[in-house]
C-alpha cells in the first residue's frame, strides 16, 4: 500500500540548489578564513558533495532525525541549521550552540533531531536507530532518522553493527554512503574488496539505493524515494552515491593523492556548477537569477561573518567545568 | 529471603512499571531472562518494552544512546563487564560527551554484571569500575548490598546522567535481605557499614563483605576495623572517607579491580592530598594481582583480596 | 591455473568421522564430569556441529593457521589438540596447556598454529588475517588460516573489520559460520535481517560457500573446495553452514528455547549419526568396526580423565603473578 | 634540527631497516605518509611493509596481534590517540592477556597520537594513559623527549611484550634536538629532568615542559623544583620518584589526562604508601579537569595544567 512517491518539482530543485549554493558560498568562506588564521581548529568541507547532503537534508521533516557528518555542510543548512551558527563555531564565539566546547562538523542540536556527531566514524549510526527505536516505543510512527558517512565509515565495526541492529527491528533508517573514493587518503582498493557498496544492502536484508552524486535531480529523487520507503515502513534503507570531494580531507589537506583520471572522470563533475547549467538549459532560472542568488548568499554569509566577529568568545571563568548534568554528581578532584 | 540478583530484577521491573520512558536492551535479556536472569519475565509483564539485541555491544550502547536523546530511559546488559570493551566507544565518548558538548542529558544505565567467581577466567571476571570512572561524564556504581543493588539501580535510572552500574556477579545469589528498603541513601554517598576505632577499610562491591570478615577477625584480637563500603566510586564520597580517617588515622583500601589507578590509588591520592594530616600512618592498598583474572579457582583465591590478606595487611597496618 | 579439488574419499571419511566419534565421546565425558562437580568453570559443547568442525581442522595442513571457536572440539582434535590436554585444562590440571591460567575453550598453543580464542566474538578474525598477512610478508605462501564463528559472531563489529580487512589484502582467510539459529537464546530473527548469513559474501568481495552442516561429506567436500580456493590465491573464503547445536549453549543450559519444529526439521539431524548410517549405508564400516571405533575412543578418554585426575593442580605459590614476559617490566604493586 | 616527530619517524626507519619482522600497518600510513607525516617516505623505502589499513581500529589491531604471534613486529598507528577506544578490545583483551594465557609473548607496538592541542576538541585531545595502564599486560610509554621518542619507540620494538606508545602531539613540531642518541636509559626507568631540593615535581609527556617552566618560575623566587619525567608510566620507576621525594619532602604530581585514577593518582598512592614517612607535606595533584577536552583554545588553555598553574600549586605546597 506504498503511497507513490511524488516526483521532484521545478521549485524542489531551485530550493535545493539554492541550499547548495548558500552551502557552497560558506565553505568558500570557511576557507578563506582557514587561510586568513582566524579558525579555532580544523576545517572540514564538502565541497562537492552538497547535491547528495542536500537532497537528505531537505526531505527529511520537522520531527525527523539527522546526524549529519563531516560533508554535510549542505544537508546541515537544508535540516534547519544555520550559517550563524556555522559560523559561530568554527570562529569559536561563546553564543555558537556548542559554546567553544566542540567545534565545526561535531556541532549539532540534539532534542532538535540535529544530533551533534562525535568523530568516531560509524558511532552515529546506532545512535539515529536508538532515536528512532525509543520514538516507536512511545507510539509514534512516520518518522525517518537519516545519517551520512563515506566510504571509509563503511569499513568500522560501528556501521555493521548499527545497520544490523537497525535492520533487525526494521527500523526507518536511512544510511547514506557517499563514496567519493578515498578515505582521507585511503583508495577504494585499500578500503574494501566488494565489486561495489552497494553489494553490501543484501548482506544486511536492507534496500539499496544507488544515487549519481554529482546530479542533484538524480540524488533528490533517489533520496526521496528511499526516505518514502523508510517512512512507509520498509526498514532500514542504504544509499550509495558516486561522487569525489572536490577540496582536501580538512583545508590543511592538498588531497595530491587523488588520481588526475578521476578528477578528469564524470564523477569529477561539480554537482554545482552542473545545476547550474541545468537550470539555465531547463530554463528554470536566468543566468541574471543565478548571479542574484549568488550575491544574495554571499550578502549572508558576510553579514553573518561580520556578526560573528564581534561576538564574545568563551569565557572559560564562567564555566562550571562539569561533563554531568546532576549537581549532586559533580566533583572535581585534582583541580586545585 | 530476596537475592542481590532479584533486587536487580524487581528495580527494573519498577522502573519499567513507573516511567514508561523505561525500556530494557540487550543480549538474550527477552523471552530468555538473561544469562543471569536479571530480566526473568520482564518481556512477559511488559511486552515490546524488553528487547533482545543482535550480539553487538557497540551497537546496543549507540541505540541506547539514541533513544535517550529522543527521551527514553533505557536500560542495557551487557553479558558479562568484560564485554563492554566492545561498547566502550559509545560508553566513553558518546554517552559521556554528550551533556557537556551540547547541553543535552544522556541518561542512559549499563548494566556491567562485574567481577570475579571461581572459575571464571581472564574474560568473565573483570572490575571496569576504574576504567569507567577515569573519562568524565559518568556516574560508576558499585552497590554492594541488596539493598543498594536495588535502589541504586531505581536512582540510576531517574538520574539524567549515563551510569555504568557495575553489579557484582559474586553477590548475585549468596546474598540475601529480608525485604527490599523504601528510603535509601542517595547515589554519591558512602555508608559506614561497620564502625570502628582502629583504621579505616574504604572499599566496595564484593570486598565489602571480605572486608567485614576481615574486620570481625580483626575484632576477635580486640581491634577495631571501620569499614566504608563507596557504594558510588565516581563521584566519590571523599568527605565521608576523611571523616572516617579523621576517627581511625590510618587508612587501607581494598578493591577487587587491578591496581594503577584503581579505586584503592584514587580514594588513597584523595586522603593524601585532601586529609594528610590525618593519617597517622602510611596509607596501604591491596587489589587483585596486576595479571589478568586466573581460571583456576585456586589461582583465583589468591589471585584478589580475601578476608585473610586484608586482616593481614590491616595487622600490619596496626601493627599488631 | 587453479589445481582442481581432489575429492574426499572413503578413507578421508573414516578418519573425519572417528575424530568426530572421539569428540563426542569426549564431550559427554565432559558433561558427566560436568554434572558430577568435577569441572572448573562452564563447559561449553559442540555436539551437533562435529562434522563442519572436524572438517575445518582435518583439512588444514601442519604450518596452517586456526582460530576455533566455542563449539570446534572435533576441529581442534583434528587438527592436532589431544584429549589429554582438553581433559587438563577443563579438570584444572597443572600440566594442561593452559596452566589453570585460562580455560575450556580459550586454549590453544599459539606457537603451532592453533590460536587460543579470547571470548570476545568476532576477535579472531582480524587475527588470523595478521597471522597470515605476516606469513606472506615473510614471503610464505600456500598457506591457509581459518577460524569459526556462529550466527551471532556475524554481528559483531570484529567479525565485519576483520573479514573486510582481510578481503581487501586477499588474505587466505577462510570463515566459517555455523548457523545454528541461536546466539544462546537469541534466535536468528533477532540476530540478522538478510535472506541468508551467504548473502554477506558479496558485501566483502568474498566467495561464498554453503554446506550442510549434518552432512558429514558436504563438509568435507565444501570446506575442502573452499580451503583449496584459499590457498590458491582465491582470497577469503566465506563458509556458511546450516545446522542445530543438540545441546544447550553450555551444560547449565537447557536450550529450552529452541523450538520444536526446529528440532524435528532436517537440521535437528545428528550429523554424527547421519555419519554412522552413512557408514554402514556404503558399506565403508560394520556395525563391528563402529562398536570398536567407540570403545576405541571410550577407553582413550577414560584412561585420559583417570590419568589427569591424579596429576598436580596449579600452584599459586609457584606463580610469577606476571602479565609481561620481560622481566624488567614487571612490577606489582597494591598486592603487599 | 631533530623534531620530535622526526625522530619517530626515523625510529621507524631505523627499526625498518634492521629488523626484517618490521612492518607497519594503519590509517593512511602508506604513500600519504601518514595524518601527522610520521612515516613520511617510509612506503617508498620499504616496498611492502607499510600498508595503508582500512578505516577500522579493531581489525588493525588484530591484524597486528596475529602477525605478532606469527613472529613479526608490526608498529600499528591510531590516527588519533582517541580513535583507540574503538581498537581497545584487542589491546586490552587480546595483547594484553595473550603471554599471561598461553605463553606466547605479543610484541606489538600501537602508537597513540595522544594528548592536548590548540582548537583539537573532545576527540583529538585525550591523553588514555592511565586506562591502558589499568589493565594489566601492557607497557604504556610516554616520552617526553625528543631522544625519547627515538630511543623508546626503537627499544618499544625490540620488547616481547605489547606496548601502548603514547608520543604527544603538542611536542610533535616545537620539539627539536641537535641529533639522536646512541644511548639511552632503558624503558621503565624515570630521569631526573632538572635536580632541586625543595619539592619533587613528577610528570611525563608534554607536561614535563609546563612542569619545567614553572621551575623556571620558582627558580626566579629562589626556589628549586627537582622535575622527574617518569617517561615509562607503566612500569613506573617507584624507587627514583621514592628517592627523589626522598631529597626534597614534598610531591606535586602533574598530570595531562583526568584526574580520577590517573598517571598523578598512581604515584601518589605508591608514594604514601611506600614513603609515606619521607613527605613532609600533603603531596598535591594537578590534572586536567575533569570533563571533555574543550575545543575553544581560551578553554582549552585552561583545561589543562599549565606552567603558572603548576607553579601556583607548588607556591601552595611550599608555602610561599
Ligand atoms: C573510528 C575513526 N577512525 C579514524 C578517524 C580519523 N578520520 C577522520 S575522517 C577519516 C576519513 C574518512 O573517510 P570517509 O569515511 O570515506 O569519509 P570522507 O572523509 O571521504 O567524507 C578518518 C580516517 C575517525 N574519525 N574515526
Ligand atoms: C562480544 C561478545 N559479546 C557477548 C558474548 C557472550 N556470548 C558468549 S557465546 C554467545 C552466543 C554466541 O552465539 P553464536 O555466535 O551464534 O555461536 P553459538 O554459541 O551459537 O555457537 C554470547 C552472546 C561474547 N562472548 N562476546
Ligand atoms: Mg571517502
Ligand atoms: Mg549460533
Amino acid at each position: 500500500m506504498a503511497k507513490p512517491v511524488a516526483p521532484v518539482s521545478t521549485s524542489d530543485y531551485i530550493k535545493a540548489y539554492r541550499v547548495m549554493l548558500v552551502s557552497r558560498v560558506l565553505e568558500d568562506k570557511l576557507a578563506a578564513l582557514y587561510r586568513a588564521g582566524m579558525i579555532k581548529g580544523g576545517v572540514f568541507l564538502g565541497k562537492g558533495q552538497e547535491a547528495l547532503s542536500v537532497s537528505v537534508g531537505i526531505q527529511l521533516r520537522r520531527g525527523d532525525l539527522f546526524a549529519p557528518l563531516i560533508r554535510d555542510q549542505a544537508g546541515r543548512l537544508a535540516f534547519g541549521d544555520t550559517v550563524l551558527d556555522t559560523l559561530r563555531t568554527y570562529l569559536g564565539s561563546a553564543l555558537g550552540s556548542m559554546r567553544g566546547r566542540d567545534g565545526n562538523i561535531h556541532r549539532g542540536r540534539p532534542r532538535d533531531g540535529y544530533y551533534a556527531m562525535i568523530s568516531h566514524l560509524g558511532a552515529m549510526v546506532p545512535a539515529v536507530a536508538g532515536g528512532l527505536l525509543a520514538r516507536r516505543l512511545r507510539g509514534e510512527s512516520g518518522i525517518v532518522g537519516a545519517t551520512c558517512l563515506g566510504d571509509g565509515g563503511t569499513s568500522t565495526g560501528a556501521f555493521h553493527e548499527g545497520l544490523n541492529a537497525a535492520a533487525v527491528d526494521k527500523l526507518p533508517l536511512l544510511v547514506v554512503v557517499a563514496n567519493n573514493r578515498y578515505a582521507y587518503s585511503t583508495p577504494n582498493s585499500r578500503q574494501y574488496a566488494c565489486a561495489d557498496l552497494l553489494d553490501k544492502a543484501a548482506g544486511y536484508g536492507v534496500t539499496g539505493h544507488r544515487a549519481d552524486g554529482t546530479d542533484l535531480a538524480d540524488c533528490l529523487r533517489t533520496l526521496r524515494t528511499a526516505i518514502h520507503q523508510a517512512r512507509e515502513g520498509g526498514g532500514p534503507q542504504l544509499v550509495v552515491a558516486d561522487l569525489l570531494r572536490l577540496v582536501g580531507h580538512g583545508e590543511h589537506d592538498d588531497a595530491s593523492y587523488v588520481e588526475e583520471s578521476l578528477k578528469k572522470s564524470r564523477l569529477g563533475a561539480d554537482c554545482l556548477q552542473l545545476a547550474e547549467s541545468h537550470l539555465l538549459d531547463q530554463k528554470w532560472a536566468s543566468a541574471d537569477d543565478l548571479r542574484s542568488w549568488r550575491n544574495e548568499a554571499e550578502r549572508e554569509v558576510n553579514a553573518a561573518a561580520d556578526r560573528v566577529r564581534r561576538e564574545p568568545i568563551p569565557d572559560p571563568a564562567e564555566e562550571d567545568w562539569t561533563a554531568l548534568s546532576t549537581a549532586t554528581m559533580r566533583e572535581n578532584p585534582g583541580t586545585p | 529471603m530476596i537475592t542481590y540478583l532479584e533486587a536487580i530484577r524487581l528495580a527494573q521491573q519498577k522502573a519499567l512499571a513507573t516511567d514508561p520512558r523505561v525500556f530494557l536492551y540487550g543480549q538474550d535479556i527477552g523471552t530468555f531472562g538473561g544469562a543471569f536472569k536479571a530480566t526473568k519475565n520482564l518481556s512477559t509483564e511488559f511486552p515490546g518494552r524488553v528487547l533482545d539485541s543482535p550480539l553487538s555491544e557497540d551497537a546496543i550502547v549507540g541505540i541506547a544512546i539514541g533513544a535517550a536523546i529522543e527521551g527514553a530511559r533505557p536500560i542495557v546488559e551487557m553479558q558479562f563487564a568484560d564485554f563492554s570493551t566492545c561498547g566502550l566507544n559509545q560508553i566513553v565518548n558518546h554517552a559521556a560527551t554528550l551533556f557537556y558538548r551540547t547541553g543535552t542529558p544522556c541518561p542512559i544505565v549499563v548494566r556491567l554484571p562485574s567481577g570475579g567467581t571461581s572459575g571464571g577466567g581472564p574474560f568473565h571476571s573483570q572490575s571496569l569500575e576504574a576504567v569507567y570512572s577515569h573519562w568524565p561524564g559518568l556516574v560508576v556504581l558499585t552497590p554492594a548490598t541488596v539493598e543498594d543493588a536495588y535502589s541504586m539501580l531505581l536512582e540510576s535510572v531517574a538520574l539524567d546522567d549515563p551510569v555504568v552500574f557495575c553489579e557484582h556477579k559474586f553477590l548475585y545469589y549468596h546474598l540475601k535481605a529480608e525485604r527490599l528498603p523504601d528510603e535509601a541513601l542517595p547515589i554519591g554517598k558512602a555508608r559506614i557499614a561497620r564502625p570502628g576505632r582502629d583504621a579505616s577499610v574504604v572499599t566496595h562491591g564484593a570486598m565489602l563483605h571480605e572486608s567485614l570478615a576481615a574486620a570481625e577477625l580483626l575484632a576477635q584480637d580486640g581491634f577495631e576495623l571501620e569499614v566504608v563500603d563507596l557504594r558510588s566510586v565516581k563521584p566519590l564520597d571523599t568527605d565521608t572517607v576523611l571523616a572516617s580517617v579523621a576517627r581511625t588515622g590510618r587508612l587501607l583500601c581494598v578493591s577487587e579491580e587491578w591496581p594503577w589507578g584503581g579505586v584503592a590509588a584514587e580514594v588513597i591520592a584523595r586522603v593524601s592530598t585532601e586529609g594528610f594530616g590525618l593519617l597517622d600512618a602510611a596509607p596501604v592498598r591491596i587489589n587483585a594481582k596486576d595479571t589478568p583474572v586466573p581460571y583456576h579457582p585456586e589461582l583465583w583465591a589468591v589471585h584478589r583480596p580475601t578476608a585473610s590478606t586484608i586482616a593481614a595487611a590491616a595487622r600490619q597496618l596496626l601493627h599488631i
